[in-house]
């Protein structure tokens, strides 16, 4: 008799709980705690689904500076964050909307119980590409990631730089060049400061050993950059360093540099092996490791500014 | 010895798992913040402790040892200034 | 019953809840959280599918689990976008609701 | 002895996802962030186990990980409790 079947139902009632208590708490900060929990269990179901990559992920990302970046935001807008001048949705309101999200989920898991008996997979033309291109990656998924499908992790760079742009010039014209407000206005506490200064160098370090053994072993670009990036804002918030201005030159670079060398090495393909993305065998290796290591750079660099957000009026003194 | 090396083993995750179990139980039924958060640090600090104890004898080298080790020592810092920090939250709360 | 396939109801339970909290919450931020809370269902749902297509000597088809990284990085950008937004209106208005009529009346601050 | 070191890994995770109800019973901010910490060490146990009680590769990095995000998450969620109580001066 195995354990197993019991925590596989135990994690998912706790799962929908949580996310249930993410829609129904009355104030804001509760809400997102709740979620930064919600995100921390599915990190569970996701290693149950046999996804260690996903898992890390979502506990960095989905959970942690999604956390962080709702946070920050309901602090900004703190004179506010408790006061909606919108009316209470009204019970009719109410009672239709749950009726149609009952609808909809109910048709979602009769979709998924219904699913084929024979899983379609792209896991044999991965596996191929794997071995052809991404030759030489133990990590499935870094191959996937990064040679077969590539145009993807390509564009999802360029996705994030365009947020990056948008979020700048959300702010105001005069703003323009300016740094991004501090992440914490007040002045730091001897305890955060001591934090930050003995987890920024080691936490900068795990982040790249994550990206490091991402080649062969779950980890890599996303998550080390993730690990990165929550860094550089602990330094931030401790105030080890100051969000940098929008318009300095070593930013700019960090940020285009992963796409920019990902577009570049795809084009030399064109004339080294004959197609774009080709990579010839013998050097796939080395040169997905040279692309990751940009596209670490750019992660680190963006995620913080994204969380920072648009450019602050007047110019920090 | 092999012997000896299980029994410690299942000792330490047992009572690595029982400081985790009375930790929950003292966050939900003690009657204030600062003892809740003597509960907290209790399980933060000696359950994962022990846990990570009870795993040693089953790494393989010395470098998943050293990781577990690092875990560990990573939530004790992590654990510690944050129960200050929030201990300091509480004071100024009152005051 | 599957851990696939459960996994696979959780997420669509998630779904709902995320509908409903999209539809139902007034404050912005917390539709916000709503939406990413959509998100992650549907990723959810895309995993068990990965977990399904196990072949070829992989005990999951990797194809859809990068694609569901890619995917979470993406949600993360786009909820960036939008608090920034919410964001602006703030400071631009005062307030922070999505509802026209309301902009009109002065924000009235209540008793928390 | 694996499926043991699961069930551990199970309990640990349930009861310190149980705590989760300070979540929704406060009474205030501190308590929801102390029921998130805990959460999140028992699930740094939790992970250690799962990580040597199965093959699934790669747990232990995801523990690693997340022990580092959870004083992250701390911080900023410190930070957040103080603005509440007006102790934010520039």
């Amino acid at each position: 008799m195995s354990v197993l079947p019991f925590i596989d139902i135990g994690l998912s009632i706790l799962v929908v709980t949580v996310a249930a208590s993410t829609i129904f708490m009355q104030e804001l900060f509760a809400a997102v705690v709740s979620y930064v929990a919600y995100g921390l269990l599915l990190a569970f179901v996701w290693i149950r689904l046999y996804a260690p990559d996903v898992a890390l992920t979502e506990a960095a990302i989905g959970s942690g500076v999604t956390g962080v970046l709702l946070i920050t935001a309901g602090k900004r807008l703190v004179p506010l964050s408790r006061t909606t001048t919108e009316a209470e949705p009204t019970l009719t309101l109410r009672v239709f909307a749950g009726t149609f999200a009952a609808l909809v989920a109910c048709a979602l898991g009769a979709a998924i119980l219904v699913l084929p008996d024979e899983p379609p997979s792209l896991a044999p033309e991965a596996a191929v590409a794997a071995s052809g291109a991404g030759a030489g990656l133990g990590n499935p998924i870094t191959a996937v990631l990064i040679s077969y499908r590539s145009f993807d992790t390509m564009l999802e760079k360029i996705v994030l730089i365009l947020a990056v742009v948008a979020v700048w010039s959300i702010g105001t014209d005069g703003a323009w060049g300016n740094a991004p407000a501090q992440l914490r206005q007040a002045r730091p506490h001897p305890e955060m400061v001591f934090l930050a200064q003995v987890l920024v160098p080691i936490g900068t370090l795990i982040g790249i050993h994550i990206f490091w053994v991402g080649a062969d072993a779950p980890g890599g670009a996303f998550q080390g950059g993730a690990l990165l990036a929550a860094m550089w804002m602990m330094a931030m918030m401790a105030h080890l360093t100051e969000p940098p201005r929008i318009d300095v030159r070593w930013l700019r670079l960090a940020l285009v540099a992963g796409p920019a060398v990902f577009l570049i090495v795809g084009l030399a393909g064109v004339f080294m092996a004959g197609s774009f993305f080709a990579y010839p065998p013998s050097l796939a290796k080395p040169i997905i490791l040279f692309i990751e290591t940009f596209m670490v750079l750019s992660i680190a660099a963006a995620l913080p500014m994204l969380v920072a957000g648009p450019p602050n009026e007047r110019p920090v003194p | 010895m092999t012997f000896l090396v299980d029994l410690f083993r299942i000792v330490a995750i047992v009572v690595g798992t029982f400081f985790f179990v009375a930790g929950t139980v003292g966050l939900l039924r003690f009657p204030d913040s600062l003892t809740r958060l003597h509960a907290l640090a209790k399980a933060d600090n000696i359950g994962l402790g022990l846990v990570v104890l009870g795993l040693l004898p089953l790494t393989e080298n010395v470098l998943a040892a050293f990781k577990v080790i690092l875990i560990w020592a990573l939530v004790l810092v992590s654990g510690g200034s944050t129960a200050q920090l929030i201990g300091r939250a509480l004071r100024s709360g009152r005051r | 019953m599957t851990t696939a396939a459960l996994a696979g109801l959780v997420g669509a339970a998630l779904v709902g809840f995320g509908l409903y909290g999209l539809i139902v919450q007034p404050h912005p931020l917390r539709k916000l959280l709503a939406f990413n809370l959509i998100g992650s269902g549907v990723f959810l749902v895309f995993g068990i599918v990965a977990r399904r297509g196990a072949a070829a000597g992989f005990p999951f088809d990797p194809v859809p689990q990068a694609m569901v990284i890619t995917g979470i990085v993406v949600a993360f950008a786009a909820s960036a976008v939008a608090v920034a937004l919410i964001w602006r209106l703030y400071s631009e208005t005062g307030h922070v609701t999505l509802d026209p009529d309301a902009w009109t009346e002065p924000s009235r601050e209540r008793e928390s | 002895m694996n499926e043991s070191l699961l069930g551990t890994a199970g309990l640990i995770l349930l009861s310190v996802a149980a705590g989760l109800a300070r979540v929704l019973s406060g009474p205030n901010d501190v308590e929801r962030l102390m029921a998130v910490q805990l959460l999140s060490t028992g699930g740094v146990a939790a992970l250690l186990l799962i990580a040597y009680a199965t093959n699934v590769p790669g747990v232990d990095d995801v523990a690693l990980g997340l022990a580092l995000l959870t004083a992250f998450a701390a911080i900023a969620f410190v930070n957040h409790l103080e603005a509440d109580e007006g102790g934010a001066e520039t």
